[in-house]
């Protein structure tokens, strides 16, 4: 473990912050760090860039780091994991909820890539959007058409040609990756997918069991980034 | 799969002398179906009657050396336990490992497992309250439940031991009276890491258990001193990471070895160690049973 | 001479924390001498009242994570020891351990060593017999020779423990209550290593001491349970190579490290290590007393 | 500690034997090897090339040594130890009764590097001589006069330009290296000397300070080669 200041804040929404540190690590995108913060838990969170994550209040502990103002020192242990592997050619993003936050990080480093890059975004409603000011090309989705078209990511898939796209990389909730997987199946684009998945986690380094996937591989250490086949 | 690999313990009959150790990747069929596949025998992370949360994270850090943990024995409780591993597709003989506070209760531990091919009994976790070492350093009760476990199942049963003990080999002693088919030595040592810019403890739970390569030569004398004063068979825990220690635990008095930090590097560990084996044998000729407590008779 | 690397330890002024350990490079007062240009304080080797072979070679091993010995306690003796000593110059406090069977020995040794600063009693050597750990793992023994000693001497006494125990905070508090004036923790744990081609053990005496890194948590965890429970000084031993090390022992409750298996890298170290607390005394502002425990109290 | 087969041994003489190992070790001139002859004991010993020691018996450890035939296993730590220093220039190699030993595998060195090398040896009687075989320019001294001059390799030397040397090298005896040290400076040869010195050792590898000489350095880590300029 070593320890970084949070040097800025900002805040999205009520909900989610995204925590820029005082330096940057050394990562790739779809890696994560287990963020300490002291007297409350360690959490595994992904990268939204080198030196920021970005986080959404679900329990004790994340709300108390969304409600961070700069300044506070968290112990960090990482990055850890897999990254997204990437590509200079056509890449479509498919981001659901807080799964954003590595997917941001991913379209910088995509784009100095030199890809040419779509981002679909889906969550509940506006306010769960954070970060879409970081994407050129994006679509958005809300349950409750609050913003964007009304709908899921899937809605915005509905009609594209994922034929067209040389990678395609998600992150969200277990269930959207769950439907995406299976759309993406019947379409004959899983061999192409790259998907992140999220479960709770001990240790970060592969050895407690505790974030092992229905295949018996462990999201920390063989994932979070998956390759669609892996997951099928 | 080669002849020369394989090792009976206790009756348990193993391809390779390789089993996962307890507290690793053991929570769930599907990682124990995965590393069943070329390991010799596989340990669960260990169980008790209730579910257990454990303790918050940090629960599990690594140093230069190893691992340090307190994961506070975790676990969902021997019913949802025996419910997950019904899933479990024996490639690999299963030993499910208990907790409990006393005889009584560990004798019931076993009666949720009757599909088990042996038990190991957690008698040296470092980390939690009332339970392993706590119970585990007392010959005493270390007979009284070993006896009390045999009386409640006909499964070979192991008594894993700890090194935070003035003498292991008393302890091992009382369990090999107490009629335990073998001995698991060792479980971690107690330890802890400071955090010197946060100056703090990293743990949660402050300290845990040390385990990871740092630690061998404590276990391999371990098994060296039960070796030369039990008849019951030694397996062999602690730093186990590259196929030269599996020979070094073996010519120590091992029959088998278990691997846990090691999973670190990777989860294809016990392929890769497996095969490494396998060279090993060739080169000198030997069958790996035939080493066992070699280098006593040196 | 920087003021903030200054610590005093049971009334024993030192210019730095940064002690030699007892065992290494402390036979002769050429090498004491030069070590001690830059160290707080050394300790010398242990002496017993009469000369002592030690084992035969391989006494001192290295394995990838520090060092493991069998040297046996070998010593000229404390006439010819008190004789070579007679040479030291006295660039910082000299500290003489001594080992011995019983209370009355001890307290015989200590004649022969009226001009030393204090004593470091070995009650944890974990490889000769008779003495070191065999008097050191029993509260009562030690308590009537920690006594024993302060009766025989005004110097500090400190009594040297091992983590090879149940319980290492009943034995401090046994020598707390004897009359100590600090505890050291830790000695060696007890490991041995097997040479898998020779298929035997490598140390001539089979199994010895381990020391270095890969036993740092161990001691932290000593020092870290000792400082909760007694109220004398403490100093911290156990794979102490980087300047982290010192601070993260300090932190959790030393108010002095002793460093041994780190010569394997340097015999500057000294030098090294008290630059290293300057550059981070100069940065953090603090003064290294000040931490003694700060991590008990995050 | 690793094991190594002994591949061949010549005998030079009663007392003297040269056990060739199955494997180069990879070292420089000056340093050693701690030897462990199983069931006996681990004992320090010079390369006298990069796949040989040469071994006097004077216990029973080295008894049992020169009377090896070949085939018998070692355990073999090492090597350690501070090298000579090279030199391409014109180089006085002074020789010491078993001293010689790493003293041949310099010279070996010093010719692949160019140098022009000249060999003092002395030995108390010509049953003490060996590897004489290797040097191509020597004189010898015995005290006895069973071969070459009678005397030490201090006669030798008295009517010798030292200062035609760029370097000196030397190992012997305690009693030779201090006369020579004595001799050396006298001579003002001294800076230009590197001398290896011979002492009992326990460890081998800086820790336990049974080899600690009067300077308080240690033999085995901070020598065994020791520039003159250390010793005097």
């Amino acid at each position: 473990m070593f320890t970084l200041r949070v040097e800025r804040v900002v805040r999205h929404s009520e909900r989610i912050s995204t925590l820029y540190f005082s330096k940057p690590i050394l990562a790739y995108p779809g890696q994560f760090i287990m963020l300490n913060v002291f007297g409350y838990e360690e959490i595994p969170l992904s990268l939204s860039s080198p030196r920021s994550v970005t986080v959404k209040a679900v329990g004790e502990t994340t709300e108390k780091i969304v409600s961070f103002e700069g300044g506070e020192v968290v112990g960090v242990r990482g990055p850890f994991g897999n990254p997204f592997s990437p590509t200079s050619g056509r890449a479509l993003i498919i981001a659901g909820g807080i799964g954003v936050a590595p997917l941001a990080f991913l379209h910088d480093f995509l784009k100095r890539c030199g890809a040419e890059i779509r981002v679909v975004y889906g969550v509940k409603n506006s306010d769960e959007l954070a970060l879409v000011e970081r994407f050129d090309n994006v679509q958005i989705a809300t349950e409750d058409g609050s913003a964007g078209v009304r709908g899921t990511v899937l809605d915005l898939l509905e009609d594209m040609e994922l034929n067209e796209y040389d990678k395609i990389y998600a992150c969200g909730p277990e269930g959207m990756v769950r439907a995406l997987l299976g759309f993406l199946k019947e379409r004959g684009a899983v061999e192409r997918a790259e998907l992140s998945l999220e479960r709770y986690m001990r240790c970060g380094i592969g050895v407690c069991g505790s974030c092992v996937i229905e295949n018996g591989l462990r999201v920390c250490a063989d994932g979070p980034v998956f390759s669609g086949k892996q997951l099928v | 799969m080669p002849e020369a690999l394989k090792v009976s313990v206790a009756g348990i009959e193993m391809r390779n002398p390789l089993m996962l150790a307890s507290g690793v990747m053991g929570s769930s069929s599907a990682s124990l179906n995965r590393l069943s596949e070329h390991a010799g025998a596989v340990v669960t992370k260990s169980v008790g009657l209730e579910p257990v949360e454990g303790y918050r994270n940090p629960a599990v850090i690594n140093y230069s050396h190893g691992l340090i943990n307190a994961v506070g024995l975790a676990s969902p409780g021997a019913k949802a336990f025996a419910e997950e591993l019904k899933d479990y597709a024996f490639y690999s003989p299963l030993i499910v490992s208990l907790f409990a506070h006393t005889p009584e209760e560990f004798a019931e531990l076993v009666s949720y497992f009757e599909f088990a091919d042996g038990f190991e009994l957690n008698l040296s976790c470092p980390h939690a309250k009332n339970v392993g070492l706590a119970v585990g350093s007392d010959p005493e009760l270390v007979r009284e439940i070993v006896r009390e476990v045999k009386r409640a199942t006909r499964r070979p049963v192991f008594a894993k031991l700890s090194p935070n003990v003035s003498d292991i080999v008393e302890i091992g002693k009382a369990a090999e009276e107490g009629g335990a088919d073998g001995i698991v030595a060792i479980n971690t040592l107690k330890g802890m890491k400071i955090d010197i810019f946060a100056k703090r403890p990293i743990l949660s739970n402050v300290s845990g258990g040390v385990s990871g390569e740092g630690i061998k030569p404590v276990a391999v004398k371990c098994v060296w001193d039960l070796y030369e004063e039990l008849s019951i068979p030694i397996i062999g825990s602690g730093g186990v990471t590259s196929w030269k220690d599996v020979i070094e635990f073996m010519l120590a008095g091992a029959r088998a070895v278990q691997i846990g930090s090691a999973l670190f590097y990777s989860n294809r560990i016990f392929y890769s160690l497996k095969e490494s084996l396998i060279a090993y044998t060739r080169m000198t000729g030997e069958r790996l049973e035939d080493i066992v407590g070699a280098a006593h008779r040196a």
